[in-house]
């Protein structure tokens, strides 16, 4: 397929409640060493919420689905990665708004514009070991791959997210309470873009 | 875990349904949601709205300071978790008067990042809001770097300060200034000898030996700047007060007002033994004292430990503190000046 | 036992010069004694002085209650011990402006014997001193044994009326009256989870089990009435609150004060959670509530538990609790009536 | 000898602060047990402070000395027994005032005096398990004995003293903490009544 409708929209929905109810103790693993512990449970929260709340919209329009979606998780879980996802979605969803389909561009435009409404949030940048590090390789892989299908494009966004993940685990945190560590946050694999990383996963319909 | 409690999940809405309970007079909600707190009463056309939030479990703080003479309104998050910004939003619809509003937060990620979607979504309602961080935790980020430490118990001359500016129906953009005034010459540090448990999570969130104490501790149990033996209360307020003095610097003939701050299971005994050492350094350094709070003003439920925190007063400053003022919580007759 | 401490046997009085540098304007201390508390400046000619006096531990209890609209003075004794009769003879010697001295302190035997030494040795030197023992803990003796019963946060309804009372600058037989209706119509009953440690023994009073609690424990340890698992914080309150409304009894259509005390540990947000139980079973039972008081007001160090006070109100002592009171440790302005 | 003089309630002073420093952690313990433990801390502060502040005095006057005794006691050891003892020191020393020596009589009134000083400050009667039911039997017994020797006359009461001691173990206590026990307090050893034995013993100067 070329690309994707309302129903793909509400799966790729459906695969992300999933995926992080999945890795829900996982992450609150992750979180809990340099952190308060609550990440695997926010990220369920705001997608289950998401997803819930959105699988039987009426909605036709892409842009607004997705945007909705994040405001959905703005109240359900407002810790700083929920906020920050929220944001994603609201400043991606509106990025494509209008859209009935979504094409490869238009996903390189919702990840490129859901990365920008993140840093421009969360007043941070590559380097600074955050979700950033691992979502805005996968969102620059998606801009160089506009002409590709979908889930081709997805899948290579993929692999630059794991591999932000990697790199972004010799960084120390700037952000959050994993930054209180300086120093000793090297090192550590971060919490958030291990989310990221999950967050394209879910995107992903093909196997 | 040895708390008096009914379903954990319920902790903050059921703590919330007591305060409403008990100060029906003095505290309302919006939006008939729990989370949403406001001043009873009418509002003051004209008067700034001072609005506030941040996680449960740090009674007073936050909501706790909502009445006159301070803020007017609060949302509330779950225990050590941000409130929503659309609570936030709430909020601010609930008490602008007109005169915009003015938030006033403690500097943590999840605060920041809501409140500044807060303030995007009043800005689309036509609000003006503008915001700003207390960062007062000395222990949480070098000079220099002030921008990167939390905020913690000094947060409340912040308030005060605010709140009695903002009652002489002053413009939105002086009571910030005397926030950012009072917030510039307020420094706090931590000490914590055990930790608090979550109710939802029921372990205590750090472990701290049997004879030990983190000096710097943040009142989440963030990491402090030592850990080591518990030492006298004097060498630890020695320790605590140089920290102190030497970040502002707080220097001879400073005038300061001084809040020592129990962390929830510190009996006030022992504070007054601490203000007592404290006592003896300001003389030596010439600095005089203008008025000393002691109390719990921002807590971690049950954690065991205390923080000192300085503000330096000019003439502004100390004529606004020492306005009267009442919430539920706290309750101040005019001080003389 | 972690506690901020310099030598443990220098405890109270450290703990009072921290107390006195704070609150120089408040507080003060006759014959060079530290343990001799009596408010600062002028005594109001003709008017009652109220004095208590007790063991050390509890604050605000007791020296807490000095100040305007409350107590004149107050005897410290080492933790949990009495002070000596000839502090308290000093003490009533420095409040004395010629109208007597009334006696209000906690039903315990050191204190007793020392307050009845103390008022023979004063009525020696001519100060006419009448005296009271306030005795509000239900689980301490059975009904028809009220007289047995130990004295608890309850004394603080009575330090209010009283002092409130005094200020009227009426007789000394008045004010005890006042005080004693204020007694007759208050009850208190605590709970407590875990036990604190005096300084200088340096280890538990008792121990309890991990999930246990006891209720009807008193501020010193002593035995309460039902030791079992710890339940609910529903449950906690509905067995202590059926304790106290039977033993009155208080009935429908009465109004009542209630003061919600923790013992020191325990965090304001589960004393909360008790009173929106409390609201619910008072509003079943067609009893309406004047005002709330939730905080620390007698405190065993750092115990975890909380107790229960209510008061039943006429005219008379609701318009004595309203009156304004300023001490270092309360504040309330005039409450609307 | 017919008489004690101010030598001998000095070593009367020196006795006790030995005896209740020797006893101290025994009474503790006794104390500990349905009381708050510090019996043994306060009668030894008590007849410590006594004993030291006495032991110099020019005062010749034995009622004198013994009131003095007294109210010294209640400034060191404000607690019951502490106060109870002062009492008892105070009323006694009163009853044998202007005397400059000690007949078995004078000390039958004097602890007639202080047993009767005792009862009223504490409100307490033979019977309520307190100090009262060792050193009234001990007090009534020196009434008796008004024509031996003191010696032999205080040998006699501290037989009834322990007596006394021995029969207040079934009573039901009535004052202070003890008596929060209510029932529960038939069996144990009152702390006082032992308290007071060890008083009698302590005026006791021959082997
Ligand atoms: N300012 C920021 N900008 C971007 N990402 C951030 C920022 N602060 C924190 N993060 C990300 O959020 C993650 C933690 O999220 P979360 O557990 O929700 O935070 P908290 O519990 O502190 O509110 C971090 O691992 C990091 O990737
Ligand atoms: N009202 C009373 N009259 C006589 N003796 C009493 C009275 N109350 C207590 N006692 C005696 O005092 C003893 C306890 O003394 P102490 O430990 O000093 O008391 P507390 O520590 O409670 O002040 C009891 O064992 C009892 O013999
Ligand atoms: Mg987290
Ligand atoms: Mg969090
Ligand atoms: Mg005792
Ligand atoms: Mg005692």
């Amino acid at each position: 397929m070329g690309s994707l409708g309302k129903d793909d929209i509400i799966k790729i929905l459906s695969n992300l409640k999933q995926l992080f109810n999945d890795n829900k103790d996982a992450l609150v693993e992750l979180d809990s060493r340099m952190g308060d512990g609550d990440l695997g449970l926010t990220m369920s929260k705001a997608f289950t919420a998401a997803h819930d709340e959105m699988v039987d919209t009426e909605e036709t329009d892409m842009g607004k689905i997705l945007m909705k979606a994040g405001m959905i998780m703005a109240r359900a879980a407002p810790s700083t990665m929920g906020t920050l996802m929220a944001t994603g979605f609201m400043r991606g969803g509106k990025a494509v708004s209008g859209r009935k389909e979504i094409a490869t561009a238009d996903l390189a435009d919702f990840f490129q514009a859901f990365v920008a409404g993140i840093m421009e949030r969360g007043k941070s940048k590559p380097g600074d070991k955050t979700v950033v590090d691992s979502l805005k390789p996968a969102a620059d892989t998606l801009e160089a791959s506009k002409g590709e299908a979908p889930q081709k494009a997805l899948k290579e966004a993929l692999l630059s997210a794991e591999k932000g993940l990697e790199s972004s685990k010799d960084m120390i945190a700037q952000h959050g309470r994993i930054a209180y560590y300086k120093e000793q946050s090297r090192g550590y694999q971060d919490p958030g873009a291990t989310a990221g990383v999950i967050l394209i996963k879910g995107f992903i319909l093909e196997p | 875990m040895k708390k008096f409690l009914n379903k954990p999940e319920n902790f903050v809405d059921e703590m919330v349904e007591g305060i409403l309970a008990a100060h029906p007079d003095q505290l309302a909600i919006v939006e008939n949601d729990l989370r949403c707190i406001v001043k009873a009463g009418e509002k003051k056309k004209g008067k700034v709205g001072l609005a506030t939030g941040g996680g449960s479990g740090h009674l007073p703080l936050f909501l706790g300071y909502v009445g006159q003479g301070m803020l007017d309104g609060c949302s509330v998050g779950g225990v050590f978790q941000s409130p929503s910004s659309e609570q936030m939003l709430n909020v601010t619809k609930a008490i602008d008067a007109g005169a915009g509003v003015l938030y006033i937060y403690g500097n943590y990620g999840g605060d920041i990042l809501n409140f500044d979607m807060a303030a995007e979504m009043a800005e689309m309602e036509d609000i003006k809001v503008l915001s700003f961080a207390a960062a007062d935790d000395v222990a949480s980020a070098s000079r220099g770097e002030e921008g990167k430490r939390r905020g913690v118990a000094g947060i409340f001359f912040v308030y005060k300060v605010a709140g009695a500016k903002a009652d002489e129906l002053a413009p939105i953009e002086e009571v910030k200034r005397v926030a950012e005034k009072a917030a510039a010459n307020v420094r706090t540090m931590g000490v914590a000898l055990t930790p608090c448990i979550i109710p939802e999570v029921g372990k205590p969130g750090f472990t701290i030996g049997d004879d030990e104490m983190e000096i710097g501790m943040g009142i989440h149990g963030e990491p402090g700047i030592h850990r080591g033996k518990l030492k006298s209360a004097d060498e630890v307020t020695d320790t605590m007060m140089s920290a102190i003095l030497e970040d502002l610097p707080y220097e001879r003939n400073d005038q300061v007002a001084v809040l020592i701050n129990g962390l929830g299971a510190t009996p006030k005994e022992e504070m007054y033994i601490v203000y007592r050492r404290m006592d003896q350094i300001l003389k030596e350094k010439g600095i005089s004292v203008f008025h000393v709070y002691v109390g719990e003003f921002a807590t971690s439920m049950e954690m065991t430990g205390f923080s000192i925190s300085l503000i330096k007063l000019d003439d502004e400053l100390k004529q606004l503190i020492a306005r009267p003022a009442r919430t539920p919580f706290f309750e101040q007759v005019q001080l003389s000046v």
